[in-house]
């Protein structure tokens, strides 16, 4: 592994962090679901560059996209924000 | 720049908070979201642990020209394995959170009090 | 407060126990191909036929698990029938979708599911496979019934698909026991490697997976959406 | 020979057919899963004589076992799985009795079955992890189908600590597969000498919390009671006869075949020991009969993984005999509890003492059948349980341990008191008279009979459980015939 892409896995776990503190903080779920959609979709980059690139597409797919989708659709029905 | 604490650091950091996301969540699709981010932890940890130093992805397209430094291809396997349980058991359990908002009318753990000790 | 506070520092302490567990047995990167996996990646093309090693590894030497993947996926849409079904509707008003957003759609709809069966067919070959694949082609309908006001898929099509598709997976396995006596054996000729007719019956695992992957994600959204 | 890999396969056909057969009659999918229980116990039934010392190997993908999955049936597995097929049929016919709507619940019934068959079958480490998914997913599904309140937060807390415990499952297999390079469990059990004490040691606590949510270990069974009480009487039966007895047999594989004697013994002995008496105390406290069942059950549990962590380090035959006689006495009795239960609340989900006050003198089967369950599992004579206590309690006397004997009397006297007070409730007074069907009854006069059978010969169960305590403790003796000259 070359040091640039060192460096760009350190920059995307800092997102990570991040994206994991907002998720605990947000009263807002919405804001809540994209963060572990974004965090679904770093983890698929650090798959790639893992050298796992089957694991990176199924990943994407189904961490990203469709988890997310039916996150999104249970949310509806349940509210949106979290003090009710 | 160590690549092991990116790596192994990041992945249980996200379990970590995936646990006390999932502890202390009061609302039931924070806690299920807890488990999600604790999944997506593991298996980054675990793809981790295959990688070896300058090796490639498990596929070979120049067949019969045998590029032999891959990475180990099991944990791969068993990571899209645990992938696609991960999201069965999200299904399942946000179903079964729709049901408790429709029966109790809150998702609030704390309310949640029909079962006591 | 005081209990969160306490519940990060433990669970802190804990990650702490797992990284130094971690870093000091399995340091990052330095493990040598050994057992099961050095045999793999020499005799995989060999024994299989796939260049793919990860897709002859799911598919034929742990194809027992992802039939019993396959079988998880099936029993969470199943299950979320199950506890879905008696909910009671909300007729809300719903927007209406744009005319941009209904015929980009319509016309982006093939194609995303021309991409799901060409990544089936390729599973072999290059990354992806069933799995991935089946859900590209959920997402496509999703996409359909977000944005088009009267698509709904036949819910009796899509339990009809995913039902043959796992009895099919089945039959497939019981195949290899007949011919090979071995359960989910590679019983068809392997072919030249890296071309789309080989690894035998792999790419046959991964059509039908697509197919009731596609078809199990399409429901739970469904199921979701109508609840 | 018909290969026992059939049991799987056709099991899962049959799951997956049930919605096209559904589409042919409404009237099909509830005589899919007694179908299928009994075609799985002939197959089981037929490979008796197959299996001889140490383990039946069944290859997958036509590779030996290191390099693919394998089946590895001895004649404990054996055991264990035709147990499971045994109930579930008993259990399905059960169900023939109940108008359901809705197919998907025989679906989840029958994939229920085929998590726990694959788990008591499986000879791969991360199969059996696939398995177990199957199981808990399967089982959420069953408990919070009830739908009501109660049901969905059982099967809420259920669903939260099992899916942490089983990614933590997970982790363990990983752990062993990164210090081996394989995930077969013989070829494990094997390398296993040459793997660092600290790695053996964190890998045996990662599995001790995945299958602790399984057989219900201290910390880990808050969903236990909350569960049980929530699910509908028939999925109370399955998750203490079928469920946990998985759980055991696991605990059992993984800490004696691959660990070579219990690795974590003493964590296990503690957390055993607390669940054991927390347990029954909370039993005593209880004024709902079917919360006071969950938590003997609970108990029950706790008992097991005390005996395996005392003696079988201890390599004694005779103690793990008892284990699994106990084992079978709680899965016969305990479900005989909890279908009785049931139809003496006449169905109202209504567990209070104080409104059974007399149901038993009102429906006199119904009272039999529950007071035979009771009897069997306090341990009196002529009945199944007499035999299991009795030769648990001589084999503790034989190994000296004279405080752990103490403590046994001391909570079965316990149980006695609680069980004697819903005995005394049941028959005093004036009840309500319930109308119920032939098949219930049927079911459950068969989980009766097998219990005084059983009690009044014991032999042939003593022998059979002796031969599955044997082939386990033969450590060896799996590992070459799985690995053959490896």
């Amino acid at each position: 592994m070359n040091s640039l892409i060192l460096f760009m896995a350190l920059g995307l776990s800092v997102v990570l962090i991040v994206g994991t503190i907002i998720i605990y903080l947000s009263k807002d779920l919405l804001v809540a679901i994209l963060g572990s959609a974004v965090i679904s979709l770093i983890a698929s980059i650090f798959f790639l560059i893992l050298q796992a690139p089957d694991v990176a597409i199924t990943e994407a797919a189904i961490g990203a996209g469709l988890t997310t989708g039916i996150l999104l659709y249970a949310m509806k029905k349940t509210g949106r924000y979290e003090d009710d | 720049m160590d690549a092991g604490l990116i790596f192994y650091g990041s992945a249980i950091f996200l379990m970590v908070m995936g646990v006390f996301i999932a502890i202390t969540g009061r609302h039931l699709i924070k806690i299920l979201l807890g488990i999600d981010v604790f999944d997506t932890g593991l298996n980054l940890l675990i793809v981790s642990f295959g990688y070896i130093n300058g090796g490639t992805a498990p596929i070979f397209s120049k067949y019969p020209n045998i590029f032999k430094n891959v990475v180990d291809p099991v944990p791969q396997a068993l990571v899209l394995t645990a992938i696609v349980i991960g999201v069965a058991e999200m299904a399942m359990g946000l179903a079964i959170v729709m049901q408790i908002k429709e029966k109790f009318g809150t998702c609030n753990i704390a309310k949640l009090k029909e079962l006591k000790w | 407060m005081i209990r969160r506070l306490i519940a990060l520092l433990v669970s802190l302490y804990l990650g702490y126990i797992l990284y130094s567990f971690v870093y000091v047995h399995f340091p990052f990167g330095e493990r040598p191909l050994r057992g099961v996996a050095a045999h793999y990646v020499e005799n995989g093309i060999k024994e299989e036929g796939a260049t793919n090693i990860v897709t002859s590894i799911v598919t034929l030497y742990r194809g027992f698990d992802t039939l019993g993947e396959v079988t998880v996926l099936f029993l969470a849409a199943t299950g979320l029938g199950l506890i879905l079904a008696g909910m009671k509707r909300e007729e809300e008003e719903k927007p209406e979708p744009t005319l941009i957003m209904e015929t980009v759609t319509k016309h982006l709809f093939p194609l995303v599911l021309l991409f799901g069966s060409y990544i089936f067919i390729h599973g072999h070959l290059t990354p992806g496979g069933g799995f991935p694949a089946g859900v590209v082609i959920a997402t496509g309908y999703f996409m359909m019934f977000i944005a088009q006001r009267s698509f709904t898929p036949s819910e009796y099509l899509l339990s009809a698909t995913e039902s043959f598709a796992g009895t099919l997976y089945v039959i497939v396995g019981l195949l290899g026991l007949a011919l090979a006596f071995s359960f989910l054996d590679n019983v068809m000729p392997l072919g030249i490697p890296n071309r789309v007719f080989s690894a035998g019956i792999i790419p046959v695992i991964y059509i039908i997976i697509g197919f009731k992957v596609g078809s199990e994600m399409t429901g739970i959204l469904l199921h979701l959406k109508e609840a | 020979m018909v290969s026992p890999i059939l049991v799987i396969a056709l099991t899962l056909f049959l799951a997956f057919s049930i919605p096209l057969l559904h589409m042919l009659s409404k009237k099909l999918p509830p005589f899919v899963p007694p179908l299928a229980t009994l075609i799985n116990l002939w197959i089981l039934i037929t490979n008796i004589k197959h299996v001889g010392e140490g383990a039946m190997l069944i290859t997958t993908a036509g590779l030996k076992p290191p390099i693919a999955i394998n089946l590895a049936i001895d004649k404990f597995s054996l055991l264990f799985a035709i147990l499971i097929q045994v109930i579930g049929f008993l259990l399905s016919i059960y169900y023939l009795s109940q108008e359901r709507k809705d197919m998907r619940f025989y679906m989840l019934f029958l994939l229920n079955i085929l998590g726990a068959s694959g788990i008591v079958m499986t000879g791969d480490l991360f199969n059996s992890f696939v398995f177990l998914e199957i199981l808990e997913i399967s089982s959420f599904g069953l408990v919070a189908s009830g739908k009501d309140k109660k049901a969905l937060e059982g099967g809420f807390k259920y669903m939260m600590i099992g899916a942490i415990g089983s990614s933590l499952y997970l982790l363990g297999i990983i752990v062993l597969y990164l210090s081996t390079g394989t995930l077969n469990m013989a070829h494990i059990a094997k390398l296993m000498p040459s793997i660092p004490d600290s790695v053996k040691l964190f890998s045996s606590i990662l599995f001790l919390i995945g299958i602790g949510v399984e057989v219900e270990l201290f910390p880990l069974n808050a969903w236990a009671p909350d569960a049980y009480q929530g699910a509908m009487d028939e999925i109370s039966t399955q998750l203490s006869s079928i469920i946990s007895k998985t759980g055991i047999y696991l605990a059992a594989r993984i800490f004696l075949t691959i660990y070579g004697g219990l690795y974590a013994t003493n964590i296990i002995f503690y957390l055993a020991i607390t669940t054991f008496i927390v347990a029954e105390l909370a039993a005593l406290m209880q004024k709902n009969v079917k919360r006071m069942l969950a938590y003997s059950s609970v108990g029950q549990m706790g008992l097991l993984m005390l005996i395996l962590s005392v003696f079988a380090k201890r390599g004694d035959v005779f103690v793990l005999t008892t284990a699994i006689l106990l084992a079978l006495n709680h899965a016969f009795g305990k479900g005989l509890l909890f279908l009785s239960l049931g139809s003496l609340t006449g169905n109202t989900r209504n567990y209070d003492i104080e409104d059974l006050k007399g149901a038993g003198r009102a429906n006199p089967v119904l009272g039999f059948l529950f007071a035979t369950g009771v009897l069997s599992i306090i341990g009196m004579p002529i009945f199944f349980g007499f035999w299991s206590k009795i030769s648990l309690l001589i084999s503790i006397m034989k190994a000296n341990l004279m405080y752990l004997l103490a403590l046994l009397l001391l909570v079965f006297l316990v149980e006695l008191y609680y069980y004697a007070n819903v005995i005394v409730n049941l028959f005093k007074g004036e009840g309500k008279k319930y109308r119920i069907g032939v098949i219930p009854v049927s079911v459950m006069l068969l989980f009766a009979l097998s219990l005084i059978v059983f009690g009044l010969w014991p032999h042939p169960v003593f022998k059979i459980a002796q031969n599955a305590a044997a082939s386990l403790m033969e450590r060896s003796m799996y590992i070459s015939s799985i690995l053959g000259g490896m």
